[in-house]
């Protein structure tokens, strides 16, 4: 049930209706989804039909306006549109303000009482603002449309993942949490040893790697003075004792071997 | 050294198809042989003079330093591809400008502003543009999302700065409104308004006033 | 028009991401304008030699021409796309530490003290950056390798001898500190992994309103 062209409505500006519709407030029914579309919303609507007849926002005449909206969202009734909510909601405002605009005033010393269309117009400032914003940030220069990134192919990359680096309280925390664990604290084992005699221990196995009997005297270094003998010794003890080495002395104070006992 | 510093610029900036940070562009270096800040900012200056009758330009925005092609080219460039550049809808622009230049806002505060429902289509697509971020919630019933504008949003439109956007249209002060009502209620009865050119009169009038006493209004707005 | 249709292929070229044809470059003009391939060909030489002292150049490939930036920069280029250095595993530091303390010391009493098997990979990236060796085989059935620290372990942490690692009984006070210094270890790497990552993490960012606003919620969002 379309309603015909007759019945579209007419624009009133500045309370004379106009004789004739202006192009562009002309909206041929099966335009006016499209239409309708078009706007964003009943304040988008309400900016639309001011502007349309050239006039402020300040100076807003709700009886005309409310009527034209009220005409719109008729034919969207009428069109059996699914009529949203917000129009709705925005042509009772507009009633409201009308009728509080026709009530008498109390006394014309007094208007401390707020211009009931106050609070619409600020909405509709507001909105026209952002609405505007829009329109800028539309008109800016935007990548991929005016402009564009240059880049250019990369050179053949041998690319490496570099190694973690870490600090050594990362060691000892770790360490501290795994004798924790295997509650260890009271090994007088490790706490005897000092570090140097394990670093021996690998320094004499490492020697030792080859197979071979070494002379025990070899693995001592003079020029690391008593405490180095001593340290190598423990090494070498510990070693025996673990049955890391295999020493070897084919008589009396003859040289004494070590070789490791694996390999 | 300074001419190789030019040259690594303009090849780590081309090859990196993105901004690049000035403090990017130090870590192109070992620690050793990096360059100080002064440094390369003197040269990324070099960088950008050696552009100057070329094809592409470098500019800054909000994440760094890039090329990109000249603005005046976009006719024969965008001819490089078939399909028009994304349109967006004006809802969506709205709200984005919205989120832009309120942010952090509500998707609550958003509707109150348009007058409308924001589709959650709309968010979903700035989001997923990254051009939009939840930065929190705000502390009222449902708690909900605030949103703010990226870096990338920035990036996108040519942006250094939030600054950088256009600025905010004024609003005219509503004070002069009551006094005029008070007048227009004198002649009772009458419903039409006063003619044209006095309209046109207190319009000039009202903005001047605006723009004297909108002015603190207006600063908090940038904020 | 010489001057503009080099100024057009620059663009295009930078803009494309792909190499360009002659014929592709062709179709960047309407047909009233369009240059002769020819004359496109001497333009691109022209792109070409303008590039001299670049930190690019232009180079045909199979599909056309296009950009590309210098090999002689590849060493820095490429720093754009390194890795963040990964972060050892905790049994990794486990068996390290213990490897450091207990040395030599074979798999299996590394996993009788841990009380977990350790992994074929823990072993091997260990010996790989050279902080592990092997100093022999334990007498036993499997003969399994004893473990060691390297040289070049001692080098890393700046240490003389194995003497200068703290001592047990030291290690055992650490213990109470051990929440302490997990919090420390954790802020170091957390500084240590923000820096190179500093662009990323600014892309969250998109003003510093938003920061001041967003603060807290900001960080949570980054998770």
């Amino acid at each position: 049930m379309r309603p015909e062209q007759a019945e579209m409505p007419f624009a009133m500006v500045r309370g004379e209706a106009v004789t004739e519709l202006p192009k562009d407030l002309y909206i041929p029914p099966q335009a006016l989804e499209v239409f309708l579309d078009a706007f964003e919303g009943p304040l988008d609507l309400l900016l639309y039909l001011i502007r349309r007849q050239n006039l402020d926002i300040l100076d807003i005449d709700v009886a005309q306006i409310t009527e034209q909206y009220m005409r719109y969202v008729e034919l969207m009734d009428a069109m059996q549109f699914e009529l949203a909510a917000e129009y709705l909601l925005m042509a009772a405002m507009l009633a409201e303000i009308k009728s509080r605009m026709l009530l008498p005033r109390a006394g014309d010393v007094e208007d401390e009482e707020e211009d009931p269309r106050a609070n619409l117009v600020r909405r509709l400032q507001e909105y026209e603002r952002f609405k505007k914003a829009a329109e800028d940030l539309e008109e800016l220069p935007r990548l991929e449309r005016e402009v564009w990134q240059a880049s250019a192919a990369p050179p053949d990359l041998h690319l490496e993942r570099p190694l973690p680096d870490i600090d050594m309280r990362e060691v000892l925390l770790a360490l501290s949490e795994v004798l924790r664990r295997a509650e260890m604290y009271a090994s007088h084992h490790i706490q005897r040893e000092s570090l140097s005699t394990r670093e021996r221990m690998s320094e004499v196995l490492e020697t030792l790697k080859s197979g071979g009997f070494v002379p025990f005297v070899s693995l001592f270094r003079p020029e690391e003075g008593r405490l180095g003998v001593v340290v190598t010794f423990l090494a070498l003890m510990e070693l025996i004792k673990e049955s890391l080495v295999e020493i070897v002395q084919t008589e009396g104070f003859g040289p004494i071997h070590i070789k490791a006992k694996s390999e | 050294m300074a001419e190789g510093l030019v040259q690594i610029l303009e090849g780590a900036l081309l090859a990196a198809g993105e901004p690049l940070s000035v403090q990017r562009m130090a870590l192109l270096f070992e620690e050793q042989e990096r360059p100080s800040n002064d440094e390369i900012r003197a040269a990324i200056k070099t960088v950008g003079e050696r552009c100057d009758d070329r094809g592409y330009e470098l500019v800054q925005v909000a994440s760094g330093f890039r090329f990109q092609v000249r603005q005046s080219l976009s006719t024969w460039v965008g001819r490089l591809w078939q399909e028009r550049p994304a349109r967006y809808s004006r809802a969506l622009m709205e709200t984005l400008s919205l989120i832009a230049y309120r942010q952090p806002i509500t998707r609550g505060e958003i509707e109150e502003i348009r007058g409308v429902a924001v589709s959650t289509n709309i968010v979903k697509t700035l989001m997923e543009r990254e051009w939009v971020r939840v930065v929190g919630h705000r502390d009222v019933p449902g708690r909900p999302a605030m949103y703010a504008t990226t870096r990338q949003f920035l990036d996108y439109f040519n942006l250094k700065s939030l600054d950088q956007l256009p600025p905010l249209a004024e609003i005219k002060e509503l004070d002069n409104l009551s006094g005029e009502l008070a007048l227009e209620l004198r002649d009772a009865g009458q419903n039409e308004r006063s003619e044209p050119d006095e309209s046109a009169e207190g319009k000039a009038v009202s903005s001047a006033e605006a723009e004297e006493r909108g002015h603190d209004e207006e600063d908090a707005e940038k904020q």
